[in-house]
């Protein structure tokens, strides 16, 4: 049995475990002495970016954080909505980039698990999950290994878990080469009055610990998760967790029928500097102090020290406080499950944090100064110095063959179905999938009401690289865009907020600036932010991944009846498109990955268009006028028109655009193509002129055949070859 | 390249110090039908290779390279390297 | 007629077959836990899709062990209805109920999508409401759906007409690229000699509500509810 | 019941007429990585597992008894127990 020898304490050590000589010295202040070795663990942990917000704390104070849904905003472990019919919905996304970099299955699935327990101590029954991944090029070291990794590992949790994966994101960019991303969405749903909180009460209530025994798992993943990637990330090996999916969904079921007992007061869940954050957050939030006996702790193996037991992230973990005399009701429930159940300590009004080990004291810090007060930066800030260079418009070589361009986009892995992925995850289980992944929006039924909820994923790295604040607000634009397609209305989202170094001012600018356009387009489209994450320091030997705000919005659906699909159902429909076609490349896929040109200011987000579109949709939706709709976005409209060919039976189209050539890949924004009845087509019409949505008919669907007349040129191809190109594209890029 | 046949088993471990599930699980399940004397179990993969080298030693080699690359991920597992006797058959049996 | 669904620890479909056997076709259910060893006096049970014990070691065989499956034997032996859908099928064969094993799939991954079965057997208490080689579109989510045994013991299978269900193409014909798994013979769904236990890999209950587009999966429910009612009444008449 | 700890190893193969998708796999992969020299892979599984036994053979008897009851599926799987040099102390080591 080895028990780790302790360093002595000093500002050398204290900067090898991540905190400043300034945050050092503070802490010093605050304890009027010098901490131990422990004390300086858990304040590391508390004030490391991943758990204190510390560099990002100023910018999303500006997030529109209220609306008449919301019934928790940020601060919880989720945010909380009204969704009617007396239930409410709970979800948050949640990065775990760099373990699934480091060790891509354990990684991705603890990243799953960890967002699953935020959902869950809340009271809510999680019932849908979705995944946001960026990834490299497919060619980088190492990158097929990850791609085949992440997504067994997020498979493996969710699938094990019985909780449906209907949606996500996919993207493939240099930027992510040495640093990729894995953002987890969750979902989950309760009744009004069953809702949770991470807030200790009660002095003299007992603290309980259940689930998985503590190891010297993921010890200071939290410190690892604030710090940049270099060589020596390699010897950080040690800090891998180990998900055990098996053992979450017992604990799932033992902590749902444990709160029905009511004798729990608070619950929370040990995620990132497990049993550290877990308490002093629920004793901070209630305002108590606790004591814990560290002599109680279930270990994995003998030998931990405080400081070890106080930092591990061994998975699958959570602390409660239960009525005092009402122990036994709650340990009951967990022991049926086979779960382990420690009394480690109790609540006390002192307000500081008492932990005592083998009958010394181990640590005695004050919870509220190393919580709610913990240090609050404004780093520096600086646009950059080419933004006037990189704003130039490029120049736009027109396509020598529009059908062969359209070609060599569909076999892109950017542009190529993601069935690959998607077919590894379990979409159907809790039979309440209507439209799982695959379209613009994953659409769930809520059991025993006529309405749906609907979800989406979205954002573009690149226009947020070259125009963060547009790039904000377009990732907000285009998520209310793919609910609006399945007649849905926003009532929140939650985002993953994934930069570079914030200490270096370009970073920080993205930042604030990417936090401004969202805030913008949230505003404007009344969609409030109910919970969310922060990411930074995703970097490789000095080269930072592009600003990537991962935005996931829910919405509600108040009928199913009329739901469209994302392609066309039918031979004989009209197809009208909507919005305004303009010249936009700034950014665009076409010059990337076509031309390998990236250039220009992204193209203009008009929010009160935006507006004005998802009412339009919302509203033919909910009258039963389409058969289809599916927005434009990346790629523009061919791309988007040839998508909606492939449905379950892919089927042709014949339509006429009136611009030619490139910009049938133009990205102007605020688009869509809905396709309806010809006896609808009219009121289709109409409805878009009194929404003040431009609006023409474009042609029909039908036949196996893509035909479309531009300008003077018609290009025509097979719907078959077109979908076999782009249904082929993903597994052939990975060898498989 | 001409070398006779080799025959190895390379056995993949989860580390010590980390969690696994798997090993727990089964031991939980074997004391539970009768067997309450099982201690620690860990649960492994044992792959039976059979390879041409020049000769025993180039094998062993190629054979770590293989977990290396291929076989463990050596991030979260040990393993081990064993060459068995040249017969054609396993010494597996029932 | 009274129906039970097992809970081992890890199942994750129960609540899916509990609301199809409850709110779609309206019978008495309840719930069976892994540590009883009785039924409750269920006449159908079903042992439900999810990863049983973790499915550790291998999918179901831990499942296999525990008490409940004990009875569930007793009352397979006694003619009683089973239905084992999907890791409940793995529990099956693992308790030795059914004949055979199951391996990973062919391309080691979870699979999850959509797939046509023929039904080989439609004189069983499970499919009598199914015309001779009617083909359903039923949905499956599995890592391990390989069935396997020896090519002796196949034959066997073939010609007691255990098999029940063959994953096929849209229109019936049986072929190897209609089979998700790499399944022997594409087989998806066997039966005991007695008729009485069925177990499938694919999920019935995800697909028996027309709000979910498609209810192929509901005439398996519904001819074990007929079928066990019908039983019970000449059960009732003998007496 | 008071005994000393025995350590062993279990291993579990599928039959070899039962065809094993992941050796195969394993195989193919590893020919693709540059290892022209791979013959036949079959994928196992391998247990180490201790426990308090009067003596040596009652160990092995009960290990054999845990395969047919539980680590190995008989209808396609073959197994084989080995004790290993016992160890006095049981249980976990950090
Ligand atoms: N990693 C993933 N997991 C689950 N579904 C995914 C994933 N990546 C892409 N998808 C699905 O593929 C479809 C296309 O994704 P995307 O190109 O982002 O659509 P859009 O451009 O409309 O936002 C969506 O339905 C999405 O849910
Ligand atoms: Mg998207």
């Amino acid at each position: 049995m080895t028990v780790a020898v302790e360093p002595e304490v000093n500002a050398e050590t204290a900067r090898s475990i991540g905190l400043t000589e300034e945050e050092y010295e503070r802490l010093r202040k605050i304890l009027g002495r010098d901490p131990n070795w422990t004390e300086l663990g858990i304040t590391s942990a508390l004030w490391s970016e991943h758990c204190s917000y510390k560099s990002s704390k100023i910018y999303l104070r500006e997030f529109p954080t209220e609306g008449p849904h919301v019934l928790q905003g940020p601060g919880e472990n989720a945010g909380v909505v009204d969704i009617g019919h007396g239930w409410v919905a709970v979800f948050k996304m949640e990065s775990h980039n760099h373990p699934s970099f480091i060790e891509p299955y354990q990684g991705s699935m603890t990243g799953v698990g960890g967002i699953l327990r935020d959902i869950f101590t809340m009271g809510a029954r999680p019932i849908a999950c979705m995944d946001a991944l960026r990834f490299g090029e497919i060619d980088a070291p190492r990158m097929r290994f990850l791609i085949d990794g992440v997504v067994r590992g997020i498979g493996g949790y969710g699938n094990c878990m019985g909780i449906p994966t209907v949606g996500g994101e996919t993207g493939f960019h240099r930027c992510y080469n040495g640093n990729i991303l894995v953002n987890a969405f969750a979902l989950g749903v309760a009744r009004h009055d069953r809702v949770f909180h991470a807030r200790a009460s009660g002095a003299g209530n007992p603290v309980l610990y259940v689930g998985s025994r503590t190891g010297r798992d993921g010890i200071h993943g939290a410190t690892m998760a604030s710090e940049s990637f270099d060589k020596e990330s390699e010897q950080k090996r040690p800090t891998v967790q180990v998900g055990d999916p098996f053992t979450e969904k017992v604990l799932l079921e033992a902590c749902l029928e444990a709160m029905r007992t009511g004798a729990i007061v608070a619950i929370q869940d040990m995620g990132a500097a497990g049993l550290t954050s877990s308490t002093f957050e629920m004793a901070g939030r209630g305002g108590t102090g606790l004591h814990l006996d560290l002599d109680k702790v279930p270990l994995r193996q003998p030998g931990l020290t405080p400081y070890e037991m106080m930092l591990s992230e061994s998975q699958e973990r959570m602390v409660l406080v239960a009525k005092k005399g009402r122990e036994e009701e709650v340990e009951k429930v967990f022991r049926r499950w086979g779960l382990e159940v420690a009394d480690i300590g109790e609540i006390t009004t002192t307000g500081r944090a008492v932990l005592t080990w083998q009958g010394e004291t181990a640590a005695d810090v004050p919870i509220q100064p190393l919580t709610e007060e913990a240090p609050v930066y404004r780093r520096p800030v600086a646009e950059p110095a080419d933004l006037a260079e990189r704003w130039r418009a490029p120049e736009v070589p027109q396509p020598a063959d529009p059908r062969e361009a359209l070609e060599r986009l569909l076999a892109t892995p950017e542009f190529a179905s993601k069935r690959w992925i998607w077919q590894q995850y379990d979409h159907t289980v809790r039979t309440n999938t209507v439209q799982g992944p695959g379209g613009d929006a994953a659409v769930l039924l809520l059991k025993g009401t006529p309405s749906g909820l609907a979800m989406t994923c979205d954002v573009n790295p690149v226009y947020c690289s070259f125009d963060p604040r547009r790039g904000g607000a377009q990732a907000v634009a285009e998520a209310v865009r793919n609910l609006a397609c399945v007649g849905a209305e926003p009532v929140g989202l939650t985002d993953c907020l994934n930069f570079g170094n914030p200490e270096r001012p370009e970073i920080s600018w993205q930042f604030r600036e990417v936090v401004r356009g969202m805030s913008e387009a949230c505003r404007t489209l009344s969609v409030p932010v109910i919970s969310g994450n922060v990411s930074f320091y995703n970097e490789t030997e000095g080269a930072s991944i592009y600003p990537t705000p991962a935005v996931a919005m829910v919405g509600v659906i108040p009928d199913l009846s009329n739901l469209p699909d994302p392609w066309f159902q039918c031979a004989g429909d009209r197809i009208v498109l909507l919005g305004e076609d303009r010249s936009e490349f700034g950014g665009s896929a076409y010059l990337r990955l076509l031309h390998d040109l990236e250039q220009g200011r992204p193209p203009e987000v008009d929010l009160d268009a935006e507006l004005r579109l998802a009412r339009l949709l919302r509203g033919l939706v909910a009258r039963g006028l389409i058969h289809t709709a599916h927005d434009l976005s990346e790629g523009g409209f061919l791309i988007s028109l040839a998508e909606a060919c492939f449905g379950r039976r892919p089927l042709g189209a014949r339509v006429e655009f009136p611009l030619a050539g490139a910009d049938l890949f133009s990205e102007t924004q605020g688009r869509a193509i809905v396709a309806c009845a010809p006896a609808a087509l009219d009121r289709v019409l109409q409805a878009a002129e009194e929404a003040g949505v431009p609006a023409r008919e474009i042609g029909e669907t039908g036949g196996d055949e893509l035909v479309v007349k531009s300008g003077g040129e018609i290009l025509s191809a097979p719907v078959s070859r077109l979908h076999e190109i782009w249904s082929t594209a993903l597994p052939k890029a990975l060898g498989l | 390249m001409i070398g006779k046949s080799v025959k190895a088993r390379v056995t993949v471990y989860p580390r010590r110090e980390i969690l696994d599930p798997q090993g727990k699980a089964i031991r939980d399940a074997l004391t539970r039908v009768g067997f309450p004397g099982v201690g620690d179990v860990r649960a492994g993969k044992s792959f039976e290779i059979s390879l041409d080298a020049a000769d025993p030693r180039t094998a062993e080699g190629q054979l770590r390279e293989m977990c290396e690359k291929l076989l463990a991920n050596t991030v979260v597992e040990d393993y081990s390297v064993e060459l068995l006797a040249e017969s054609a058959e396993s010494g597996i049996r029932p | 007629m009274k129906c039970g669904v097992v809970v081992f620890p890890g199942s994750n479909c129960d609540h899916d077959v509990y609301h199809v056997l409850k709110h779609v076709l309206e019978q008495e259910v309840t719930f069976l836990w892994h540590q009883d060893d009785t039924l409750k006096g269920s006449d159908l049970v079903v042992l439900p899709g999810g990863f049983a014990y973790g499915d550790y070691l291998r999918a179901g065989a831990l499942a296999a062990l525990s008490p409940v499956t004990g009875a569930v034997k007793q009352h397979a032996e006694a003619g009683g209805l089973v239905l084992g859908i999907c890791n409940g099928f793995q529990v099956l064969l693992e308790a030795g109920l059914l004949p055979g094993a199951m391996r990973r799939n062919e391309n080691l991954r979870f699979q999850c999508l959509d797939v046509h079965l023929r039904a080989e057997r439609t004189d069983l208490p499970f499919t009598h409401k199914l015309k001779p080689g009617q083909v359903l579109r039923l949905p499956i989510a599995h890592a391990e759906g390989n069935y396997e045994d020896s090519p002796a013991r196949l034959d066997a299978l073939e010609a007691n007409g255990q098999v029940v269900f063959r994953y096929c193409e849209p229109d019936g014909r049986v072929t190897p690229e209609s089979n998700p798994n790499g399944a022997a013979r594409n087989i998806a769904g066997i039966t005991n000699v007695g008729g009485n236990v069925l177990g499938l890999m694919p999920h019935p209950e995800r697909c028996s509500e027309a709000v979910l587009g498609n209810t192929d999966g509901l005439a398996l429910f519904a001819s074990a509810v007929e079928a066990g009612s019908r039983h019970l009444q000449s059960a009732g008449a003998v007496r």
